[in-house]
């Protein structure tokens, strides 16, 4: 209940920022928000206890009851976990805020944003119903998007923003697809009702198309390759925002899901396979693209993608477990997976202070490049320091916590070699190979950032402002993250008993002895491979680092130039020239045009079914005798109208129009129906006068010279229009099924007192087609009043309301 | 140029009543025999163009100072009118009533609401077809 | 019986009238029109309401029974679009209020708006297909008249076009009318399926409807859409936002009408047709839309998209589908109308149409840019806007038919109504400000409040979605039997 | 013989001599060399042409089913004053407005009249 | 024999309609055309008596006077077209 | 009879058709004329010809024509003469305001 509410505070607080900000318009409107977060994290952690003695809440409000949506909230130690990320990284993300961001900038706005992106990944990690969970993905997306455009006089902010929301919205979209599809199997939406039923439907093709538009949504936010090339262009945000959402919470969202349905997905090989492959292969990329960024935000960026792609593999690792059943095999999965959530926590703490690092050397020094920066460590010890903590973190060595989380990824790729799973064989070792290549390059740019920044030669001409320390209030916020690098590696075990094992546990909520089968974390256990490895990631990163103006030279090798970056760029570019010159290829104005697609589906659509569904069959048994004066009609009509085509002067052809309409008049003579001639005489007669009486002033017609072969498609056109309509007209004849309602007419003068039927029936039996009829003819009349008497000329052409 | 119009003007005098009779007529007799409100408003609408075209638009808007485009808009109202009105005695939308009585010169007649309707309807056509072609040959 | 049926369609058309009248009145016509236009909402509401307790309602005119006289038939499906046209046209009215300007004003505006809506509503509502075919022409006649109100060159060019297309498609509508009077000796839509399911749709019957899908998608922009972006683009912003709201759908509606309740025999065929052109429409909806820098034409082919989305549903014919159906259409208008109005309040303040000539809008008119951004955001489906439930029901209906190209091709759409958006966004709100404090138009506030209003109708809709579901359902209930509408109109009594 | 059928027979053939009239006008509406002559036959016999039909039908109504046609009258009477003046406008139009007279007529005595209002206003009613 | 006659007036009737359509086509003038059309007019009016004999009915009789009451308006609108180039004048002395 | 005069909307479609796929504004207008008496001489054929005498009660004769095809083709014709009455005005406006009727001179909004 409470923590339903506790959701909707961000929002809520949300919208009366702007209005506080009206009042407090500088930068203490940060400490208002600061509460909010604060308040957040405490009262979660107010859960830890019962979460870990395996206790989980769950409540909900009914939203759209109809369609099974509901707003449920369910709380274990899996959405704990993330939700104390969030509201602790948020909290010392804001505090940072306070002092990083300038008092001229928009700050109600800024807030507005981080909170609404606070509330919707809370609402994200907490939400059981599927449905909802979209609902706060699509808002993580949207917040993010505003927060990367937070500039967005700049170029490259707008550029950033409108990637990533087109990647990760792509990608929620599928989600969506993969959600509906599974509650047409299941029939709920719940994702805890899923896990129990799921069993039944595994085998359904829709399950695995389910599961991989579900994987697209958690690439593509968490960006997985292909889709990573949003995150280093979402750079463009203010650091503080780079720090919660695309290293610490939002990127994680994916990672979540991944985890949330894995009892769901995880006995799939498909799924084992996507993750763990794509996980891998994006830790390899993202950290060897990392090495070559001169922007240390760009490079954090790479490195957060190559992290992510980490612990993506991890879980998909874990997700074994599920396939392996309730047997001690599975022990190697669950560590996986506890190892996965392990580093997933230590990432949000070196990475978060290493963009706050990078943050304090923007903000006081006007840059970020590499190239510019160095020999920093004089003038800047705590912000020093605390890069060292964080990187040496990140490159996975004591005392820090990134070693333990490391080692124990180690171990878990290593396990795979020989393992006898999803018929993996050798290739297993390729795993543990690409794992290990990947880190060395982690420690490549980890000794990037610490020694090309503090260390080497200062230059102060190349930086915009002389080098200073920061101030103390920005400092705060990565000191305390810093204070939790190193805690986390002497008391592992803390986080590890009261927040990692019931994580893992909610994970895994159809395991029963899943805490059994994790060991305590140890900060040293002997000698083994996991280990020997880490040493030869420091000998040949250091190496690699020393000779690094030696090798550099790979990345500007041809092939690096065909990335993804340009293909994304280059699709966009195409589409949008490709879409034009379709769409001016057939939307080209004319009515001409227009009138030859509207036949050309007639006569494909109208006269191929008829001609080929067999209703073609003529009966004229029931035809009514022609006399000779009748046939004398017809051929007139027939000829005049002929004639109408050859007309070489407009005014006869008005005429053989008229006359064409008189004839009719005749006709209606001959078919008995001396309204319908009376009517037809006069409104024939009108329609020519006014004919006669606008053409007046149109220039006098020209024969058509049209190209050959423009008349033969229109004459052709014609006549199977033509010809359509006819043969569809004997078939109807001869195929009347039933008699018409119109007996009942012939009562006419019992019923309703007339003797005339048409009129009975126009003025009685159907009196209201002929008072909207006048109602047309109104409309008509004073639309051509208006039409003659209002015109653009007598008012000032402006653009006023085109 | 001057143009004598005499002959024409004279005839006019006489055929438009010849033609404003026969539109009544018409249109009241719309039940039972051909015509209606429809007919019956084209021809008496074609007594006011006659006129137009006889004289000039000037002298028969000081003769007949009507807004056409009013006289359609109460056309219209009185054929919805008509069918709003049963509405009010409980009835259906758009039922008539009708009986029958016996007028000095037409003999047994059937009245009806029907009548109205139809009324509403050739008023309704005079309106328009006057309106638009006074629209069009002002314009010119 | 329950007279008060006919009134969503009576009241604007007797309001419509005596505004003729008050010709010069200006003040009097504005107020007389608010007051009419809430008559109308209310008594849509009421009606709704009805509806739910006694079930379908009909009206049969001058008491005469069907299938012999024409009745009005109140189904929740057509009572829910008679009640959004309503609102929607009442807070159009508040922006023409502020917009259209005298001279416009003085030539029959109102009177116009109110014919149109009398046609929409009298079409929504008829049991009559002949019928129909007169409250489209109704509808017509004011669209037409509306489009060319102002007279300018444009209007009146891309107006021929508008009305030769419209006209030979009520040409088609009216032989399709004779040759289903030739077969089946009826009008009345009830007696007409009944008739249809007595004797089998066979293949002629078949071509027959091929021949009314062609009317109807020509009026609702299906496929045959071509005429709808240059004809959209051309009369006053309200004028378009009406059209771009209201007259789409009620193609859309017909479409509906016709497949569930007279030709649903022979899905094979006419369905399967639909699912393809609702696929081509989303496609080169979405390619369109993607095209054009003119705001204008963005919006435009964004409605044609949503056209094709909306049609999935009814290709489908499940009950999820319809659903999903009826939940788009109601957003749809919504949505629609707040699209073209933003659209043409930035043509106003920046007096371009190019979205690369303007720029940085948001920094003058910062509500403006976020009811558009929660506009692109409600119309790529975005939760929990009004567009997200319709598309997950759409998802749903898919899935059960089986039609994964469809689902595929309605959800990527909704991907490109984003991007078209977005770039309007990006372009147009967000970047430089080019505009100088001195150039800078003051945005009316009687322009601004129908955009809330119709951002925290979007808003509202979206949260509070379960307060329609009850009659959503009715409607889409009423569509898979077409045997419920049969016998409300035919049996009961 | 009834008096019904002879008014009926009568009635026939005044409507067969107006047929005849008819297309003798016809004819003549086709030979004739130009406009002026033209009329002739299209105004003189043809109006006389209807009258005789009219007059038929009239009488036939009257006569074989005892029905007076107050319809058939007020036609009559009005093609009866109609007709003349219709054939004189339209003339006189076709002559001002200058159509030529065939070659093999002798003499065009409003030729100076129609010539000066010329002169006085250049841009006359020359279209057609 | 009634009917024989009358069909045959009837016929000669048509072959008048036909010879003025003709005439239409051929022109060469405007007024040309007019008369033909008026000839056509009274001829049709005719033609509806005739029918109306033939059908034995009295349901197209008005249909004569309406006929004529048109066919003058038309000519005359016609005249006065060929003769002034405009139909309905706005003021007396143009 | 129904099937001679079946063949005539045929011929009259296909030469409306014709008309309306022309440049020309006027015989695009034409052509709609043309369609709309087409489609009464449909709806008239569809109710079938000739199959009794005038629907008038009273007249002396027992069986009457279909008279509801009747009742909806006054309907028709009166909406396409508003419909034509307005299109030819706007076809008068149109060339007044532009000095065309040629509609490839008229193609509107295009790329601008």
């Amino acid at each position: 209940m409470f923590l339903s509410i506790a959701i909707f505070i961000p929002f809520l607080i949300a919208i009366f920022i702007p209005f506080i900000y009206k009042r407090v318009p500088n930068r203490n409107i940060g400490w208002f928000v600061l509460v909010v977060p604060v308040l957040l994290f405490l009262f979660l952690a107010s859960h830890i206890p019962t979460v870990a003695e395996g206790k989980t809440t769950i409540h909900t409000f009914r939203w759209i009851e109809s369609a099974g949506i509901h707003f449920t909230t369910y709380l274990d130690g899996l959405s704990l976990i993330f939700g104390l990320l969030i509201s602790g990284v948020g909290s010392l993300v804001i505090l940072y805020s306070i002092y990083y961001l300038s008092e001229r900038e928009a700050l109600g706005r800024f807030y507005v944003y981080l909170l609404l992106f606070m509330g919707a990944m809370l609402g994200v990690v907490f939400s059981d119903n599927m449905m909802v969970l979209y609902v706060f993905w699509e808002l993580t997306s949207i917040s993010s998007f505003l927060l990367i455009a937070f500039w967005y006089h700049r170029k490259k902010s707008r550029y950033g923003a409108q990637k990533s929301m087109l990647i990760t919205v792509t990608g929620g979209i599928g989600m969506l697809a993969g959600f509906v599809m599974l509650q047409s199997l299941t029939g709920t939406f719940s994702v805890r009702e899923t896990i129990q039923v799921i069993d039944q439907y595994t085998g359904e093709g829709l399950f695995i198309a389910a599961m991989s538009l579900v994987l697209l949504g958690a690439f593509t936010k968490s960006a997985q390759f292909p889709f990573h090339i949003w995150l280093p262009d979402a750079m463009e945000a203010p650091t503080p925002v780079s720090a919660y959402l695309h290293s610490a919470t939002m990127v994680k969202a994916g990672i979540y899901l991944v985890a949330r349905f894995t009892p769901i997905f995880g006995g799939e090989k498909i799924w084992f396979y996507a993750i763990c492959c794509v996980g891998i292969f994006t830790l390899f990329l993202g950290s060897f693209n990392a090495v070559r960024q001169t922007d240390l935000k760009a490079l954090l960026a790479y490195s957060t993608i190559s992290q992510l792609g980490l612990i993506m593999s991890l879980i998909g690792l874990g997700s074994a477990a599920t396939a392996q059943g309730m047997s001690t095999q599975s022990a190697i999965f669950v560590q996986a997976t506890f190892a996965a959530l392990f580093h997933l926590v230590n990432h949000s703490t070196f990475k978060g202070a290493l963009f706050m690092v990078v943050g304090i050397l923007d903000h006081e020094l006007g840059t970020r490049d590499v190239r510019r920066l160095g020999g920093l460590m004089a003038f800047m010890p705590v912000t020093f320091t605390i890069a060292l903590i964080g990187s040496f973190s990140m490159a996975g060595l004591p005392p820090f916590n990134g070693f333990l989380s490391k080692e124990m990824f180690f171990e878990a790729m290593l396990s795979l070699r020989g393992l006898d799973l999803f018929s993996l064989g050798a290739w297993g070792a390729i795993f543990p190979v690409i794992a290990w290549v990947a880190s060395i390059f982690t420690f490549v740019y980890s000794m990037i950032i610490v020694f090309q920044t503090f260390f080497g030669e200062h230059h102060p001409e190349r930086i915009e402002r002389p080098a200073h320390e920061a101030k103390p209030g920005m400092l705060i916020a990565p000191s305390v993250l810093a204070t939790f690098i190193i805690g986390i590696f002497f008391f592992p075990n803390l986080i590890g008993d009261y927040l990692l094992r019931p994580a893992v546990k909610g994970l895994y909520p159809t395991l029963s002895n899943v805490e059994s089968m994790i060991p305590a974390i140890t900060v040293w256990h002997g000698f083994n491979t996991a280990l020997w490895m880490t040493i030869g990631v420091i000998i040949l990163g250091v190496v690699l680092y020393w000779r690094l103006h030696s090798w550099k030279g790979i990345y500007t090798a041809a092939p690096m130039r065909l990335n993804l970056d340009t293909m994304y760029n280059g699709l966009l570019l195409k589409t949008e020239e490709g879409a034009s010159s379709i769409t001016r290829f057939y939307m080209t104005g004319y009515l001409r045009d227009y009138v030859v697609y509207i036949f050309t589906f007639f006569i494909l659509i109208v006269g191929g079914v008829f001609f080929t569904n067999g209703s073609f069959s003529i009966d004229l048994s029931n035809d009514a005798p022609i006399a000779a004066n009748e046939y004398i009609i017809i051929f007139v009509m027939m000829g005049a109208s002929i004639a109408i085509i050859f007309a070489k002067s407009r005014k006869t052809a008005i005429i053989l129009n008229g006359v064409l309409g008189y004839a009719i008049a005749i006709l209606f003579v001959v078919f008995r129906a001396p309204d319908l001639a009376l009517t037809q005489i006069v409104v024939e007669t009108v329609t020519t006068a006014l004919f006669l009486l606008c053409f007046y002033f149109l220039p006098e017609w020209k024969m058509e010279k049209l190209p050959k072969p423009t008349k033969l498609v229109n004459g052709l056109i014609a006549v199977s229009a033509g010809v359509i309509v006819t043969v569809i007209a004997l078939a109807a004849q001869g195929n009347k099924l039933f008699e018409s309602v119109s007996v009942y007419f012939e009562n006419a003068y019992d019923l309703a007192g007339g003797k005339n039927i048409v009129n009975t029936i126009l003025g009685d039996f159907r009196a209201f087609d002929t008072m909207l009829e006048v109602v047309v003819l109104f409309i008509a009349g004073i639309g051509v009043f208006t039409l003659i008497k209002l015109k653009a000329g007598k008012e000032e052409r402006d653009v006023e309301d085109q | 140029m001057k143009i004598n119009d005499v002959i024409l003007q004279t005839v006019t005098k006489i055929v438009v009543f010849i033609i404003l009779t026969f539109g009544v007529e018409l249109f009241l007799s719309g039940h039972n025999n051909p015509g209606g409100g429809f007919i019956g408003g084209l021809v008496l609408s074609s007594a006011f163009v006659l006129l137009y075209l006889v004289y000039d638009i000037e002298t028969v808007q000081k003769g007949i100072p009507f807004d056409f485009k009013k006289i359609a808009a109460i056309g219209v109202l009185l054929a919805v009118g008509s069918g709003t009105g049963s509405m009010l005695f409980g009835s259906e939308f758009l039922t008539h009533t009708f009986s029958e009585f016996t007028l000095p010169v037409f003999g047994a007649t059937e009245l009806g609401t029907v009548v109205l309707f139809e009324a509403g309807v050739a008023l309704t056509v005079v309106g328009v077809v006057v309106t638009i072609i006074l629209s069009i040959s002002e314009d010119v | 019986m329950n007279n008060s049926i006919v009134l969503p369609m009576i009241i604007p058309l007797i309001t419509g009238i005596l505004l003729v009248f008050f010709r010069s009145h200006i003040r009097l016509q504005r107020i007389v029109s608010v007051v009419s236009i809430v008559c109308t909402v209310a008594i849509s509401v009421y009606i709704l309401q009805l509806i739910q307790q006694e079930g379908i309602l009909r009206l049969d005119f001058g008491g005469w029974l069907p299938p012999y006289g024409i009745l009005f038939v109140a189904d929740s499906f057509s009572m829910l679009l008679v009640l959004t046209t309503s609102i929607i046209t009442g807070i159009l009215l508040l922006y023409a209020f502020a917009s259209i300007g005298v001279t416009h004003e003085k030539m029959f505006f109102y009177p116009f708006v109110f014919f149109l809506i009398t046609g929409v509503n009298g079409s929504f509502l008829t049991g009559d297909l002949f019928n129909l075919f007169v409250c489209f022409e109704v509808m017509l006649l004011a669209s037409y008249v509306l489009i060319t109100l102002g007279g300018r060159k444009v209007q009146l060019v891309e107006s021929i076009k508008y009305i030769s297309i419209n006209v030979l498609s009520s040409w088609f509508f009216l032989v399709a009318i004779a040759y289903l009077y030739g077969t089946i000796g009826t009008l009345n839509m009830a007696h007409l399926s009944v008739r249809i399911a007595e004797v089998g749709q066979g293949p002629l019957l078949t071509v027959i409807s091929l021949i009314f899908l062609i009317v109807f998608s020509l009026k609702a922009g299906l496929l045959l859409y071509f005429w709808l972006p240059g004809s959209y683009s051309a009369p006053p912003t309200v004028v378009a936002a009406l059209f771009g709201a209201l007259l789409t759908k009620v193609g859309v509606y017909a479409l509906f009408r016709t497949f569930t309740l007279i030709f649903y025999h022979e899905p094979g065929i006419t369905h399967k047709l639909i699912g393809v052109m609702a696929i081509v429409t989303m496609v080169f909806g979405s390619v369109g839309a993607i095209a054009y820098q003119d705001v204008r034409q963005i919006v435009a082919y964004n409605v044609v998209i949503a056209v094709g989305f909306i049609l999935v549903g009814l290709a489908v014919s499940t009950e999820a589908g319809f659903q999903g159906s009826i939940y788009y259409l109601v957003h749809d208008m919504i949505i629609k109308a707040l699209l073209y109005l933003i659209a043409g309040t930035m043509i106003y303040l920046t007096g371009k149409t190019r979205i690369d000539e303007m720029s940085g809008l948001i920094r003058n008119y910062p509500l403006l840019g976020w009811l558009f951004f929660i506009t692109l955001l409600s119309l790529a489906g975005i939760p929990p806007l009004s567009g997200f439930i319709g598309k997950v029901y759409m998802g749903q209906g898919t899935i059960e038919a089986g039609a994964f190209l469809l689902l595929a091709v309605a959800f990527l759409s909704s991907i490109f109504v984003l991007y078209s958006l977005l770039r309007i966004f990006l372009n147009s709100f967000w970047g430089e400000t080019i505009i100088n404090e001195d150039d800078d138009v003051p945005l009316k506030k009687g322009m601004l409040v129908p955009c809330v209003l119709l951002g925290i109708l979007t808003f509202a809709l979206g949260i509070g979605v379960e307060g329609i579901a009850v009659y959503v359902q009715d409607a889409a209930e009423t569509l898979m039997n077409p045997q419920i509408y049969i016998e409300a109109v035919l049996y009961e009594r | 013989m009834s008096v019904e059928k002879i008014g009926e027979l009568v009635g026939v053939a005044f409507i067969f001599a107006g047929a005849i009239a008819s297309v003798i006008s016809a004819f003549g509406l086709l030979r004739l060399p130009d406009i002026y002559t033209r009329s002739h036959a299209a105004t003189k016999s043809s109006t006389l042409a209807v009258l005789l039909t009219l007059s038929g039908t009239f009488i036939y109504f009257l006569l074989g089913e005892q029905f007076v046609s107050v319809r058939v009258l007020l036609g009559i009477v009005f093609v009866f004053l109609t007709a003349p003046v219709a054939g004189h406008l339209i003339v006189r139009a076709a002559y001002r407005s200058k159509v030529k007279l065939a070659d093999i007529s002798v003499e065009d005595a409003l030729y100076d009249v129609l010539h000066k209002e010329e002169d006085e206003k250049k841009d006359g009613a020359g279209r057609s | 024999m009634i009917e024989t006659l009358l069909t045959i007036s009837l016929v000669l009737f048509a072959t008048t309609i036909a010879i003025a359509v003709v005439r239409i086509i051929l022109g060469p003038s405007m007024p040309d055309r007019v008369i033909a059309l008026d000839i056509i007019g009274v001829n049709l009016i005719a033609t509806i008596g005739i029918v109306s004999i033939l059908l034995k009915t009295k349901a197209f009789l008005e249909a004569i006077l309406i006929l004529g009451i048109l066919s003058f308006i038309g000519t005359i609108a016609f005249s006065k077209s060929i003769e002034r180039g405009i139909i309905v004048e706005r003021r007396k002395d143009r | 009879m129904e099937t001679l005069i079946t063949i005539l909307i045929g011929v009259l479609v296909t030469v409306a058709v014709y008309l309306l796929l022309s440049r020309s504004l006027i015989r695009v207008i034409l052509g709609s004329a043309i369609l709309s008496h087409a489609v009464h001489l449909l709806l008239m054929t569809m109710g079938g010809l000739k199959k009794g005498g005038v629907p008038l009660i009273g007249e002396d004769n027992s069986t009457f024509t279909d008279a509801l095809p009747q009742a909806l083709i006054l309907t028709a014709i009166v909406i396409s003469f508003a419909v034509t009455a307005f299109l030819l005005v706007l076809a008068y406006r149109t060339y007044k305001e532009t000095g065309q009727d040629n509609l490839d001179a008229l193609r509107g909004f295009e790329d601008e």
